[in-house]
């Protein structure tokens, strides 16, 4: 029996390498007590690394990773997202240090998972194949249960890993059993098969097959990307995952569920969108609905911020429906704002709370302007940058967004989405208020505590980003919308 | 010759009692079997389009699939464990600190 | 003949999962989805996917559904612990058949392959191991090092989730 | 004309101010580096204005850079007679607000002078721009000054007026946010470019029927910051720069509105001019039922509001005029009454007129100058509101003479409540001892009103000056007006006839609704 | 031509200046009064001047526009600072500088020693630069600045003792009322301008009558309107008694002698538009004269002496109107004329009184309540001949000044109007009766006061006695300008003067002389008739009226005829309810308790949903189901086999 090797090429697979590699390397080092406060850095640097690695290969013709299957490809698109993720761990990684210290979770694996996290993300992006996409998913969904329950001793923690889990697992069956169905419809998992599949005649049952398989797929990647009516677990699992992870996992594991959705419904799916667009458009709005009228009444700002999220899935949703080059790369552009902003907001409460309780709410922000001014400022950045107000970078992403919406002519959609971004003003602008218009109502505990340079770090560079990208868009827009040049 | 049809609607029967295994059960193990079990439903389908097309892939799609499953049923349990040990229950209903 | 092996098959699988979801003892319940697993594998047999069957028994029956019995020995979860919701139960049953009438209508209308064209009987080596063994390190050459690499941090992360005796270290 | 790119340095140096201010220390120093900055502003400003051609109506001193070239946008400045005087009251306004609330913001000065320099910026970007994009961004970025300055050096309920203000801004502004797109999308279609410059917008020709829902939109963003009713109700709570808005919106309704949807102002602008008028009698009415100065001053604002409003929607040139002239009277008077209440207050610690009265003879400095500005608010001839005033009743007379004799009474209600005001604040017998001690004006108070005071008296006397800087402007905007009213379709042309019957003092520039006839 | 009159801008200026130096650059109360009074002096000098030139000139060119700047200019809009110099304004200017002058004079002999006189003074000087304005300015736009003016330093002049709520309220009540012709006023100007295309009386007078045609009436009656308000025309009287509030000879000079005539001046200054439309002739007459006779009527019952010469003012200036609207505007001018001489005269006269009882009344007593004087004429000799000439002069006595001109106006309504002519003979026997009245009480008889008050009462400083002196002077022999026809042809000098500017009027019916004689006697011997009544009752103490008089009559005299209440009923209370309605139901809770539901709404929904998340994972996982059933149903658009 002879067994004829395909031409593989690695450089296909560099970043994912690197990222396994880096991460494997942290949890070995992570075993020297030792070495015990170098590895945040180490994981700094190695994750910097697996980003040149990717930065070095942007630009370049797609590269697949072997010529009978592809499996996983390299290109601009996948690089840039990589990038995405590369950079939101980095800040992940520096906002938990402290965090992480103080409740001693701070240990090699939490830092290893995380990378492993972001190689799975990586390989969801990279992914031509729904069966490297499922596999992916799962290194990140597994990297990301352990990840949320790593505060054992926190019954919150538990709580929601265990939810993350269950919820997760049962998406997971969704998609598994979807992509059966697309691979009975078309013979093979492949995306360019299935694409194929669809261009060419096919049958009304085949044609039935592939929505089912789409439809569910919908079900899981939604549930990722905490798309209404998947998105229940959000609030718990935010409120309950360590404040890094919970950052990590809005953004993250959203961007990566929303990478794949371009993938998937702007090259693979395109040809079912008159199908699939009604669908999303509501899924969409009511998303945002949902997430904006709930974010309203709470007064938890993890879960306040979880529902900010969901709202913000919503709009990016938007933007499938103008099925355009600009759509997906507005949706990269917006992905890379929103990766800012959302660390930024989650890395004020991880700093803020890194010793005191989990439970930070609004009143504990009272009076944050007057005892940590650095601080309450960049949470007034995030906010108005949330909110998308000008100059911050969270207008361009909402603007480049809306017009790609209105470009595909769905301006009804448009004024909807911005008509609720208008009402999560109020929540927004309600933590600023309570920083700088409200005298704190009780000593917190943290009240004299000094902040972490690291997360300070981390924050700053996010509050700098989202502010210079609000001014000088320009470079990261081109970025976004060579990434998406790429896609068939 | 038995039709494909019929292994992929036995699929779908077993896809859709580990459903609702998982939507009616408290125990955080047993939900888990549920999830086998809508795991074991798709895979089925999977075998029965490989045969069909006469081609392998399908095959190994489970083989990845059951890899798959054995990863998320370990961090399953531990966390399953990890509940026990915090709360001492594994009954998920029970857990429900996290909410509103 | 054939017919009634999968007629068998399909009846102990399917009452075998009816059963467990309904059972309320945990231990029975395992026994049972390992009696729905030798089922299927015998169905994979049918189907001439004899690699998988085995995994199937071997891996599946074999070292997960033990890995569920260990747990729930480990933990003494008593006969009645667990049980169902109550108001839940008919909601989630009258959805199940629900969703099952379309996705029922997907696959019943299912004419065969969409790209490769149907294969009569067993082709030469069709789902045995050398097959296997050679996707495996061909086509599915990545896949197979993403889930070693899955597997390795489902073992981190089930070992640090669990590990005993992680008091609080902070001074 | 100087090669400094004048403009933008208006525009970016109270940027600069705001980081400087950063690294200041102590109260005092951060009050004069705000104090400089804006006088230095001041100062490039007057260059400007010297250097500036009354004759010509295009923009000058145009700057432009390539800037976001996917969205094609540039950053795109330039000057035209109208956007130049509302610049020119901004540039003066400044150091004198700066100067006035000296002593009255004690609590984190530094912070107040930061978000004052960013909201000047903000202005001169909305007055400058000429890319519409660019626009909007300097529009919706002045609300976050904005809304600390409300919120945190506001008066009692300031936080929620805050964001009350905000979140009323921000539904009008989406609204022309997804406007802005949707026309730059239209002449996408229609030319192939992406591009938000105005000029190149203006030319654009867009089906009335879609013409009216943009205009709406835009109409929604300028109606809720100038503000008219219904739209009013933040106002009472957050006048502190209430007039900065009026100015802002009123510009956005002459530098979009106008000349970008001329079809469908032949429906809407007989509409807003009614609106505008109801508002007047409104705001009049109820400020005459307040006894907080504050929302007196507010609600007269409001009334005021309704006149720019009348005469932006007069399309014609005494209207646009009248307009102008009256938004910067109304930073002139309804500033300096504020500034002068701020003041009182300051002393005194309530809003409450009926805890005043008896002061003429207490402090007669500050009665003489809340005298001049109330009298100002009043209309009276000779001081800068009449001008306006008198400018916009001429215009929208010869449109809508109905609504013009609705609008009229706003002067009389002026009068009573103005005069209302000062009867309880300064009139009458002394009744309260601690009204006995208040301190007159400081000489940087009386320095401040007195200059606010010599330009109202000023531009009263001689308007002709500002009247000159926008004509060419003013008379371009209405010709770009007209021009798209011709290519309408049928159906609003062939009052030719008519024209010639008309009365000799119905001059050329009428305006569209007019034609329409 | 107009660089022979380009110095005229400084006729005006030059009290702006006054105010100016004195607001500014002067601290001393004493040297104020000088600064005003030097200011007006040169004023006046300059207006001499400027009639004497005028007089040199032909009577064909005596018309000269002086522009100074150009003010307001937009596209066709366009208006001058600009003065016109007729014989008209002419007029206008020397009665207003020269009677000004003297109660600047005047002024300082009886504010003097207030402590608040550099204002007070300032404001004096305002209001001559705001009044020459008015009568000076060649346009409409700017006799709207004068006339709004006036207005202001009306209003800042009756609240000038602004501590008293009472004078605080009469200003604003002042102010307010004129608003309202003002109002009208303005509409009006934008009727003009949007018909004449110009503001510029030149260029409105010399419109195409037939373009004006349509809106004539209107525009006249807006214009008549706004005369009504300044000039205290019923039913906007209302705030002239109350303006009495004010120092006396603000009284004297604003609301006796030169504000409150401006709407007559404006009415002459348009006779060319009002001549247009007879509705308006006839309105303004109708106006006149019933204000005339219902000022008169309540003046009669009237105890503060101020008072009873403030309607005396409205009552005169319903006659003006009278004149004007029975196409006499001649008449008219000249009555305003004398009635400037002897009602400021009557003014400053009551204000020497006023000043005197000051100093004299005990505490509580009212020194301007004619019940608390009485035989004054020995106490106080120069004060009461004058006040004598002034009063003679007003009841119509020949040949005092009042004489003349009113009979000139009761000739033209007996020619054009006769009803009228009938409403303004019995007004002429009211005033006599009432003026009278007033002098005998003040001033006859015995007095009224403490003998310790009486030794306190004196003569004023020859500050004030002098300008009465003059007045008295002038409103003796004032009436000499304008001899009747009847008497010597071609001797009405004042008729001639202004021919010119009303030249372009229908010839006016001329009666014949023994008609005008026959009108003239029956016109002395009915004001003689009112002065016996009032010697009867209040001298002789006869109370033969009290019997022949319903009370009814009386009270509705005494009480104005209520008309402030009904003000206060119909207008004031309602408008002051829709207000209060409008900012406590309509603002707050329909506009603001609309949006605080909307916001309620939406946190409810909130809420709502809020609550939906109950902790339990596997309602989560059942509305995944739902959620993937109607995904699973949209996309495969089954419902079921």
């Amino acid at each position: 029996m002879n067994m004829v090797l395909p031409e593989i090429n690695l450089y296909a697979v560099m970043p994912q390498i690197f990222l396994v590699s880096s991460a494997t390397v942290v949890l070995i080092v992570g075993l020297f007590e030792r070495f015990r406060r170098a590895i945040p850095y180490l994981s700094l640097v190695l994750l910097a690394i697996s980003g040149v690695v990717a930065v070095n290969q942007l630009g370049q013709d797609p590269i697949a990773f072997s010529d009978t299957s592809p499996m996983m490809v390299s290109d601009d698109f996948s690089l840039v997202a990589t990038l995405i993720f590369i950079a939101g761990a980095m800040l992940t990684v520096l906002i938990s240090v402290s965090y992480a210290e103080a409740r001693s979770i701070g240990r090699g694996e939490y830092y290893a998972l995380l990378i492993y996290a972001v190689s799975g993300m990586s390989m969801m992006a990279a992914g031509t194949d729904l069966f490297s996409f499922f596999l992916g998913l799962e290194v990140l969904s597994i990297s990301l249960y352990v990840l949320i329950g790593f505060e054992q001793r926190e019954a919150g923690s538990n709580e929601g890993a265990l939810k993350y889990f269950l919820l997760g697992a049962f998406a997971s069956g969704f998609i598994l059993y979807g992509m059966a169905l697309l691979y009975g419809a078309s013979g093979s998992t492949e995306y360019e098969v299935i694409a194929h599949t669809l261009a060419g005649e096919r049958s009304d049952a085949v044609n039935l097959l592939l929505l089912g398989g789409l439809g569910l797929l919908l079900v899981g990647i939604g549930f990722k990307i905490s798309m209404v009516p998947f998105h229940a677990w959000t609030p718990d699992v935010y409120q309950g995952a360590p404040t890094p992870v919970a950052a990590f996992l809005s953004t993250g594991s959203k961007a990566a569920g929303f990478v794949v959705l371009i993938r998937l419904l702007d090259s693979v799916f395109s040809g079912l969108q008159v199908d699939w667009i009604p669908l999303i458009s509501v899924l969409a709005v009511l998303t945002i609905a949902v997430g904006n009228v709930v974010a309203l009444v709470q007064s938890n700002l993890k879960r306040l911020l979880a529902y900010s999220s969901i709202a913000h899935a919503g709009y990016m949703l938007l933007p499938f429906m103008s099925n355009s080059q600009d759509g997906s790369a507005s949706i990269i552009f917006y992905l890379i704002v929103y990766t800012a902003m959302n660390l930024g907001a989650f890395g004020v409460l991880a700093v803020l709370t890194a010793r005191g309780s989990t439970c930070a709410t609004l009143d504990d922000l009272a009076g944050l302007g007057s005892r940590h001014p650095l601080l309450a400022a960049i949470m007034a950045v995030v906010m108005f940058s949330l909110a998308g107000i000008p100059p911050t970078a969270g207008f361009m992403a909402k603007f480049y967004l809306f017009s790609a919406v209105v470009t595909g002519g769905y301006i009804e959609l448009a004024v909807i989405g911005l008509l609720f971004s208008g009402v999560s003003l109020y929540y927004y602008l309600r933590i600023v208020i309570w920083m700088y218009m409200r005298p704190a109502a009780r000593e917190s505990a943290d009240a004299t505590g000094r902040l972490s340079y690291s997360g300070m770090t981390a924050l700053c560079v996010s509050a700098l980003a989202i502010l210079a990208v609000g001014v000088f868009p320009s470079g990261l827009l081109q970025l976004a919308q060579r990434a998406v040049m790429t896609l068939p | 010759m038995i039709p494909v049809t019929y292994y992929l609607i036995l699929s779908a029967v077993l896809f859709l009692i580990g459903t609702t295994g998982v939507l009616i059960r408290r125990n955080a193990i047993i939900v888990l079997m549920g999830i086998e079990l809508m795991l074991n439903g798709a895979n089925l389908s999977f075998v029965a389009f490989a045969r069909e097309f006469g081609m392998a892939d399908g095959h190994i799609y489970v083989f990845l699939v059951i890899t798959v499953a054995a990863a998320e049923v370990a961090i399953g349990l531990a966390l399953v464990i990890l509940l026990f040990r915090n709360r001492g229950t594994v009954n998920i209903d029970e857990v429900r600190s996290l909410r509103w | 003949m054939e017919l009634y092996f999968f007629l068998f098959f399909a009846f102990v699988a399917v009452a075998s999962s009816v059963a467990m979801i309904l059972q309320r003892n945990p231990i029975y319940c395992v026994l049972l989805l390992i009696m729905v697993m030798i089922s299927i594998a015998g169905l994979y047999l049918m189907l001439d996917a004899q690699f998988v069957a085995i995994i199937q028994i071997v891996v599946y029956a074999g070292a997960i559904m033990v890995l569920f019995l260990f747990v729930i020995m480990l933990l003494n979860l008593s006969r009645e612990e667990g049980g169902m919701f109550r108001i839940q139960k008919p909601t989630a049953v009258i959805l199940a058949v629900l969703l099952f009438l379309p996705v029922a209508a997907m696959v019943m209308s299912y004419p065969g392959g969409g790209t490769a064209p149907p294969v009569e009987g067993s082709q030469a080596g069709f789902g045995e191991v050398e097959q296997i063994g050679t996707l495996l390190f061909t086509k599915y050459l990545l896949p197979v090092e993403i889930a070693a690499v899955l597997l390795l941090i489902a073992i981190v992360g089930a070992v640090v989730l669990t590990r005993k005796g992680t008091v609080a270290t902070g001074e | 004309m100087t090669d400094l790119p004048l403009l933008s340095l208006i525009i970016w140096l109270p940027v600069l101010g705001a980081i400087l201010l950063l690294f200041v220390k102590g109260d005092v120093a951060a009050r004069w580096v705000g104090f400089g900055v804006t006088a230095l502003v001041f100062i490039l400003f007057a260059v400007c204005f010297g250097a500036f051609k009354s004759h010509i109506g295009d923009p000058q001193f145009v700057e432009r850079i390539p800037w976001i070239e996917t969205l094609g946008v540039s950053y795109y400045v330039g000057a035209d007679g109208i956007s130049i005087l509302l610049a020119g009251i901004t540039a003066l306004m400044w150091p004198l607000a700066l100067l006035g609330t000296w002593t009255i913001v004690t609590v984190r000065v530094r912070a107040y002078q930061v978000f004052m320099l960013l909201m000047q910026t903000t202005l001169m970007g909305v007055f400058f721009s000429l890319d519409l994009f660019q626009f909007f961004l300097f529009w919706e970025g002045m609300l976050i000054p904005m809304y600390f300055l409300i919120g945190i050096w506001g008066y009692e309920r300031s936080s929620m007026a805050a964001l009350k203000f905000f979140l009323f801004a921000i539904f009008g502004s989406l609204l022309m946010l997804a406007a802005v797109i949707t026309l730059a999308f239209l002449y996408h279609q229609a030319h192939g470019v992406l591009t938000f410059e105005m000029a190149a917008l203006y030319q654009l020709a867009i089906p009335p029927e879609v013409q009216f829902w943009l205009a709406l939109a835009f109409i929604a963003a300028f109606a809720v910051k100038v503000p008219m009713v219904p739209f009013h109700t933040w106002l009472p709570d957050a006048i502190v720069l209430a007039v900065v808005l009026v100015k802002m919106a009123a510009y956005g309704f002459i530098r979009l509105t106008l000349p970008m949807f001329p079809d469908a102002l032949a429906e809407l602008a007989p509409l807003m001019c009614g609106a505008a008028a109801a508002g007047i009698v409104y705001g009049a009415l109820i400020a005459l039922a307040q006894s907080d100065i504050r929302r007196m001053i507010a609600y007269s604002t409001i009334s005021h509001a309704g006149f720019v409003v009348l005469g932006v929607f007069a399309l014609n040139q005494h209207g646009i005029q009248g307009a102008v002239v009256h938004i910067v009277s109304l930073a002139l008077s309804t500033g300096g009454l504020f500034l002068a209440a701020m003041m009182l207050v300051q002393r005194r610690n309530t809003w409450d007129m009926e805890a005043y009265g008896g002061l003429w003879h207490t402090i007669p400095v500050f009665s003489a100058f809340l005298l001049i500005f109330s009298l100002a608010s009043v209309g009276l001839p000779g001081l800068s509101n009449f001008v306006g005033e008198f400018l916009i009743l001429v215009g929208v007379f010869q449109q809508h003479a109905a609504i013009a004799v609705v609008a009229a009474t706003g002067v009389i209600l002026a009068a009573v409540y103005m005069l209302r005001m000062y009867r309880k604040v300064i009139f009458g017998p002394l009744t309260r001892d601690e009204n006995r001690g208040i301190k007159d004006l400081s000489f940087r108070e009386t320095a401040v009103l007195a200059c606010m005071t010599l330009f109202i008296i000023g531009i009263g006397v001689y308007p002709n000056p500002v009247l000159r800087t926008m004509e060419a402007s003013v008379q371009k905007l209405l010709v770009q007006t007209h021009r798209l009213a011709e290519t309408a379709p049928a159906g609003t042309s062939g009052t030719s006839t008519e024209a010639a019957s008309r009365p000799v003092g119905l001059d050329a520039t009428r305006g569209i609704s007019q034609d329409n006839r | 031509m107009t660089e022979s009159f380009s110095y005229v801008w400084l006729i005006p200026f030059l009290p702006l200046l006054g105010a100016f130096i004195n607001v500014f650059c002067n601290r001393n109360p004493r040297v104020s009064g000088m600064i005003a009074c030097a200011a007006v002096a040169t004023s006046f000098l300059l207006v001499l001047a400027v009639f004497f030139q005028l007089i040199g000139l032909p009577a064909g060119e005596r018309s000269v526009d002086v522009v100074v700047y150009s003010w307001i200019t937009t596209g066709t809009f366009a208006v001058d600072v600009a003065f016109l110099i007729d014989p008209l304004s002419t007029v206008m200017m020397l009665v207003v500088t020269g009677v000004g002058l003297l109660i600047h004079v005047y002024s300082i002999g009886y504010m003097g020693k207030d402590t608040c006189c550099v204002r007070y003074f300032s404001y004096l000087n305002l209001f001559m630069f705001a009044m020459l304005i008015l009568v000076m300015g060649n346009n409409f736009l700017l006799m709207f600045v004068g006339w709004e003016g006036v207005g202001l330093c009306s209003y800042l002049l009756i609240g000038f003792w602004c501590e008293r709520q009472s004078a605080a309220n009469a200003g604003m009540k002042a102010f307010v009322v004129n608003r309202v012709g003002d109002f009208a006023f303005i509409l009006g100007l934008l009727l003009i301008f949007l018909y004449a295309g110009s503001l510029t009386y030149a260029d409105v007078f010399a419109v195409d009558p037939n373009v004006l045609a349509p809106v004539i009436t209107a525009i006249t009656l807006l214009l008549f309107i706004g005369a009504m308000g300044k000039s205290a025309q019923v039913p906007l009287h209302v705030w002239l008694p109350d303006a009495m509030e004010g120092p006396t000879p603000v009284s004297a000079l604003i609301h006796a002698a030169t504000m409150v005539t401006a709407g007559v001046y404006m009415v002459a200054r348009c006779h060319a538009l009002f001549a247009q439309s007879a509705t308006a002739m006839t309105a303004v007459a109708v106006v006149g004269a019933f204000t005339a006779i219902f000022a008169a009527y309540i003046a009669m019952t009237q105890y503060d002496i101020k008072r009873v010469l403030a309607y005396s003012t409205v009552s005169q200036l319903g006659y003006m109107f009278l004149a004007c609207g029975v196409g006499y505007f001649t008449a008219g001018i000249f009555h305003l004329v004398t009635h400037a001489f002897f009602k400021a005269l009557l003014f400053m006269g009551a204000g020497s009184v006023i000043h005197a009882l000051e100093h004299a009344l005990e505490k509580g007593k009212d020194p301007q309540d004619l019940r608390n004087m009485g035989g004054l004429s020995s106490l106080m000799p120069v004060t009461y001949k004058s006040m004598l000439l002034a009063t003679l002069a007003i009841a119509g006595i020949a040949p005092f000044a009042g004489f003349f001109s009113k009979d000139l106006i009761l000739l033209g309504a007996f020619v054009n109007a006769p009803v009228l002519w009938v409403v303004a003979l019995a007004t002429a026997v009211m005033t006599a009766f009432y003026m009278f009245r007033l002098l005998f009480m003040t001033f006859g008889g015995k007095t009224r006061m403490n003998p310790p008050e009486t030794e306190k009462v004196h003569e004023s400083s020859r500050v004030i006695t002098i300008p009465l002196v003059l007045l008295a002077i002038l409103s003796t022999v004032g009436g000499f300008i304008g001899i009747p026809h009847v008497f010597a042809k071609g001797m009405d000098r004042f008729g001639g003067f202004l021919a010119p500017v009303f030249s372009g009027l229908p010839e006016a019916p001329v009666p014949s002389s023994s008609v005008e004689l026959a009108l003239m006697v029956l016109t002395l011997l009915l004001a003689a008739a009112g002065i016996w009544g009032a010697y009867t009752v209040y001298i002789r103490g006869n109370t033969v009226f009290d019997r022949l008089v319903p009370r009814a009559l009386y009270t509705l005299s005494l009480r104005k005829f209520y008309v402030d209440e009904v003000y206060d009923a119909l207008i004031v209370g309602p408008i002051r309810k829709i207000a209060w309605g409008f900012s406590r139901i309509v603002d707050a809770l329909i506009i603001d308790g609309g949006l605080t539901l909307a916001a309620l709404t939406v946190r409810s929904v909130g809420n709502v949903i809020r609550y939906s998340q109950t902790g339990v994972v596997q309602h989560y996982a059942l509305i995944m189901v739902i959620g993937a059933l109607v995904v699973i149903v949209y996309v495969t658009g089954y419902l079921g086999p």
